[in-house]
């Protein structure tokens, strides 16, 4: 076998950096070699990984690149599950009195200013934003009062610094940033389910891999995603994702 | 009118002076190789600063170190044939002519282009890149562009010295001409004595 | 081809470009001028600020331009004091990106230019009766031409395929700071869109390919015309 | 001051940005040369190809370099047969998306020196008995300094600055790929890490005030020395 | 040795014809500004291409049309004065003078360093940049750099043009020596009568 062991390469998209790092010390902290934790856009690691890069894991904030990775290089059997899940929240600055305009008044609430959200074509938690938007009759109004980021901690910075008065960011984010406030919550059944798979690739040679995922998916790893506003997996997903059916979160329109 | 000059110029290690005594015509500076005439034409055209003395043409001071008086070049209206040429790589033949000519109020003015191709012969060069002229060639524009800019002294650096005997002895004719008809003061440097001997009324001599 | 939806971000793509180098561009000279020409207290500062863009990752360029000219931003404050307008998700706030970000290359394309020009015939020029500004306009501007046309063409290209920047600074909207890259950018985040990010992409690589030959032609006729 | 982990970082943008320019220097010449000096078939395309890395969006670019250096792609199983090397994930990998980022200005600004050179020096030297190969190293090369300093500084800062096609191509893991760049993004997505930002950011703008200091210095000594 | 030359080349648009027959020592090449001199020089060196005829020093050919036959010019051991420098600018004066001088075959050599710039007066330039000398040292200067790199024949295209009658003199005499002692061929370009009286046994008149 590999003589000198090497520590699993992990790709992960970068709205979990602080819960993979701190999850990669406390198994290093066990005794096992740390792995290496490559932080970037989910679709960029996909990318990376449909092209035979040598990568153990693959933590993705996108259902839809892990199947379309899925259906580029295979998989290693068994090993593709949801690690964790997240929420949907509109967030004001911090001394903004701004509240969840309920009642439709979203131009009011605006204010002439724009709505921060993801790219809703490019960004995970931008299409989620505009699903529910549009499921809760608000999209036409501010459709053309948004401010579209990259990705959602470019949103977070515009409401923390005041760029932009409301944004609609992941629940795990707005708890990381304290220049903001959350305002509200999007019902969870006005988005598809906000989760991350994660799976190891079949050319994966790294033997800490497997253990790494396992401890991700423990109670110790959970513990460590729940601290940083991720919720636990869905009941219905465990303990496997189905291998290769196509997942539940279809966009609400094409 | 004529130039008075009185100037020091400090030039690398040594310091080149000299005196010229106001004289109508032509002053011819004399003088072996390095010894520093180009840098006394550069002084009095205001392109290197002397550390003191003067320099006058008839009533019209151009520089005195002690009263602090030095105009820029474009006001001394010192028309200079450099010795190394210096035409605009970019203009066409005509436009280099006509560079200073374009810029001097018209009753400044003492030659037109026609005459001035005329007699420098070079009126077939008018449309080329000054790029590819000939050594000789491009001497003649340079003396062109100065007269063209109505100056009102020159200051001529070898400005014959990679010509044939005839175009020398033609182009020797017109300098007189402007030498008498129009009083314009000429500081002139050459190493062939026939032509100093025959248009200079003061030698200077430089060492 | 391109669909409607693609050609109106070429054209965007276009008006910011040309935009950014009409706004850079007489910056840019004038900073070549006095990096190429002047002796002064500062002059590395200032050669190091200039390259400040090129240095930094363009997120960081973004993120400074967003600091300054956001809604708290002394730049920010002061445009929407004065002209009651800000850039903050505004095409004009793309081109400045863009600029900025063309900046250091502009600067140091004419800068070689101007550090070949002989000054002697500047000089000449002054005996011939120019003042310093007509033999600056006359002398020293044309024969910087091949520096000043290779700013052109690479501040265009830069600003062309300026990304980072211009998604942090004025965010990714529609019609009006999403430019070519992004929207390569985003058909590229989606799985499968690689037919778009190409016709896209080859926009750009047109566009381009076109202000280099124009450059190439206007260089070519300025050099033969002795026009200037 | 730095921590040991970003002085890491330092000394390996300092190691991708040298290796960036060490291997793109002579290519850029060549390209410089080709274009400054030849009229072939193709010259425009060339040109045009030269220039592609600026107006791509940099992630395009890190895409094509995926695409042709992974596993799959050609020059990936090249490098695999012959050296039973890979490019990914590397530090290698990450200069060379650094170098192909660059090279287009390291070219404009060779190019410049180069077409401003007088050719008929070039000829004398040959009349005085150098070879082709002689008069170029003893001639052209030295009176193409300026812009090849400004070649390197240039390509230097790009090198240093240069974030979207390396983390596309060559992924972002520590110590091998997470250049200065790929630091402040990874700091950036923390909120409240903007101390370590400016930190890295300011690292980046010693490093390129150095290499400017450095060709500045060169160039005046090679200008002054008369040895080359 | 001697040169034997008959060639045609296109020039804009004139075409410059010349034919000179073999004769020992020095071949002045006469005739008025822009009529082809340099030109002829040029495609002797190996600078441009002739369309038709030949070029042979001795028994070497240079060129020859209907042979294929085009030496390049760094083969054809020519010492070229330009008329215009082409001084190295980035080379000090000393390595100006050393440049072919390094290249050449020692046996070829006729010259050294020291010897030059006694005659030409140029010792105490050495260690200077070639930009700023005046235009009596750079010619100095392209001359020493010429014989320095131990040529079989010598163009010079009015190498004397700037200098003082003592310096001309002075070097006027080396120039013949090397005809003398060395039995160079040289092709010699001026329009000074009494120079061309002086050193050429063939005078080459063109129109
Ligand atoms: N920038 C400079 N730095 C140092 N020395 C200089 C500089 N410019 C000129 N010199 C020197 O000053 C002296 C005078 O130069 P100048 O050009 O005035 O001579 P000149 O009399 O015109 O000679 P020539 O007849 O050869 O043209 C020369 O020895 C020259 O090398
Ligand atoms: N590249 C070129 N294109 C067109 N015409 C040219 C080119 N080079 C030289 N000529 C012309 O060819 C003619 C001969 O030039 P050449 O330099 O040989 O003259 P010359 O006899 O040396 O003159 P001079 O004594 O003035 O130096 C000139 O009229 C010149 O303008
Ligand atoms: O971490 Mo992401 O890929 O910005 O949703
Ligand atoms: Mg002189
Ligand atoms: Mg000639």
């Amino acid at each position: 076998k590999d003589p000198a062991p090497r520590p699993p390469l992990v790709l992960a998209a970068a709205s979990t950096q602080e819960a993979m790092t701190e999850a990669a010390e406390a198994w290093a902290a066990q005794g096992h070699l740390k792995p290496t934790l490559s932080f970037a856009g989910s679709g960029a690691l996909a990318r990376q990984i449909a092209t035979g890069a040598p990568a153990d894991l693959f933590v993705s904030a996108d259902s839809r690149w892990m199947d379309w990775v899925e259906g580029n290089v295979s998989l290693r059997h068994g090993t593709r599950d949801i690690v964790a899940t997240n929420t949907l929240v509109l967030i004001a600055p911090k001394d903004s009195d701004a509240a969840f305009p309920e009642g439709g008044d979203w131009a009011k609430a605006l204010d002439g200013g724009r709505l921060a959200i993801a790219d809703p074509v490019a960004v995970p938690a931008g299409r989620y934003g505009k699903a529910s938007l549009i499921s809760i009759g608000a999209w036409d109004e501010v459709k053309d009062h948004v401010a579209q980021t990259a990705d959602v901690r470019a949103a977070l910075a515009l409401v923390s610094r005041g760029d932009a008065p409301l944004g609609i960011v992941y629940g795990s984010d707005a708890i990381a940033d304290e220049g903001v406030k959350v305002v509200g919550r999007f019902p969870d059944e006005s988005h598809a389910p906000i989760t991350y798979p994660i799976a190891i690739p079949d050319r994966s040679t790294a033997t800490d891999a497997e253990g790494f995922r396992k401890f991700l998916l423990s109670p110790e790893g959970q513990s460590i995603f729940e601290k940083y506003g991720f919720g636990p997996p869905p009941l219905s997903g465990e303990p496997h994702e189905a291998g290769d059916a196509a997942s539940g979160d279809e966009e609400p329109e094409a | 009118m004529s130039f008075d000059i009185d100037l020091s110029v400090p030039r690398g290690r040594r310091t080149i002076s000299v005196r010229i005594a106001p004289a109508a015509g032509i002053t011819a500076l004399f003088g072996p190789s390095g010894i520093g005439k180009t840098t006394v034409l550069d002084a009095v055209a205001g392109l290197v600063r002397p550390t003191s003395g003067h320099v006058r043409i008839g009533e019209a001071t151009l520089f005195d170190a002690a009263a602090g008086i030095a105009l820029p070049p474009e006001k001394r209206g010192c028309g200079y044939v450099f010795q190394d040429g210096r035409l605009f790589p970019h203009k066409s033949v005509r436009n280099n002519l006509l560079y200073g000519w374009n810029l001097v109020p018209e009753d400044r003015r003492f030659i037109n282009l026609g005459e001035a191709t005329e007699f420098l012969g070079i009126g077939a060069l008018l449309d080329r890149s000054v790029r590819h002229l000939s050594g000789g060639e491009a001497q003649r524009v340079a003396i062109g562009r100065a007269l063209l800019s109505g100056p009102r002294a020159l200051l001529m650096d070898e400005p014959l010295s990679s010509l044939d005997a005839d175009r020398r002895d033609g182009i020797l004719r017109v300098i007189e001409r402007i030498r008498d008809d129009l009083a314009l003061p000429i500081l002139y440097v050459s190493h062939d004595r026939a032509e100093v001997d025959r248009l200079a009324s003061q030698v200077v001599e430089l060492s | 081809m391109l669909s409607p939806a693609e050609w109106a971000i070429v054209g965007l793509s276009l008006k910011v470009a040309a935009a950014a180098i009409v706004l850079t561009l007489p910056i840019a000279f004038a900073l070549a001028w006095l990096l190429a020409r002047k002796r002064f207290y500062g002059r590395m500062l200032l050669d190091t600020l200039v390259h400040l863009p090129l240095v930094l990752p363009p997120v960081v360029t973004g993120w400074l331009l967003l600091l300054f000219f956001g809604a708290g931003g002394w730049g920010g404050r002061t445009l929407q004091a004065l002209f009651g307008t800000t850039l903050m998700f505004r095409w004009t706030g793309a081109a400045l990106a863009a600029g900025i970000m063309a900046l250091p290359l502009m600067v140091r394309a004419i800068r070689l230019s101007l550090e070949a020009i002989d000054t002697r015939l500047e000089t000449a020029a002054r005996t011939l009766g120019a003042s310093p500004l007509r033999a600056f306009a006359s002398i020293t501007l044309p024969l910087a031409l091949p520096g000043i046309a290779a700013a052109v063409v690479l501040g265009f290209a830069r600003s062309l395929g300026e990304f980072g920047a211009t998604i942090t600074f004025v965010s990714n909207v529609p019609d009006e700071t999403r430019t070519l890259p992004l929207a390569i950018y985003t058909a590229l985040q989606v799985p499968g869109a690689e037919a778009s990010v190409t016709r896209l992409a080859i926009a750009s690589v047109v566009l381009s390919l076109a202000a280099l030959l124009v450059s190439e032609w206007l260089v070519r006729k300025g050099g033969r015309s002795y026009v200037l």
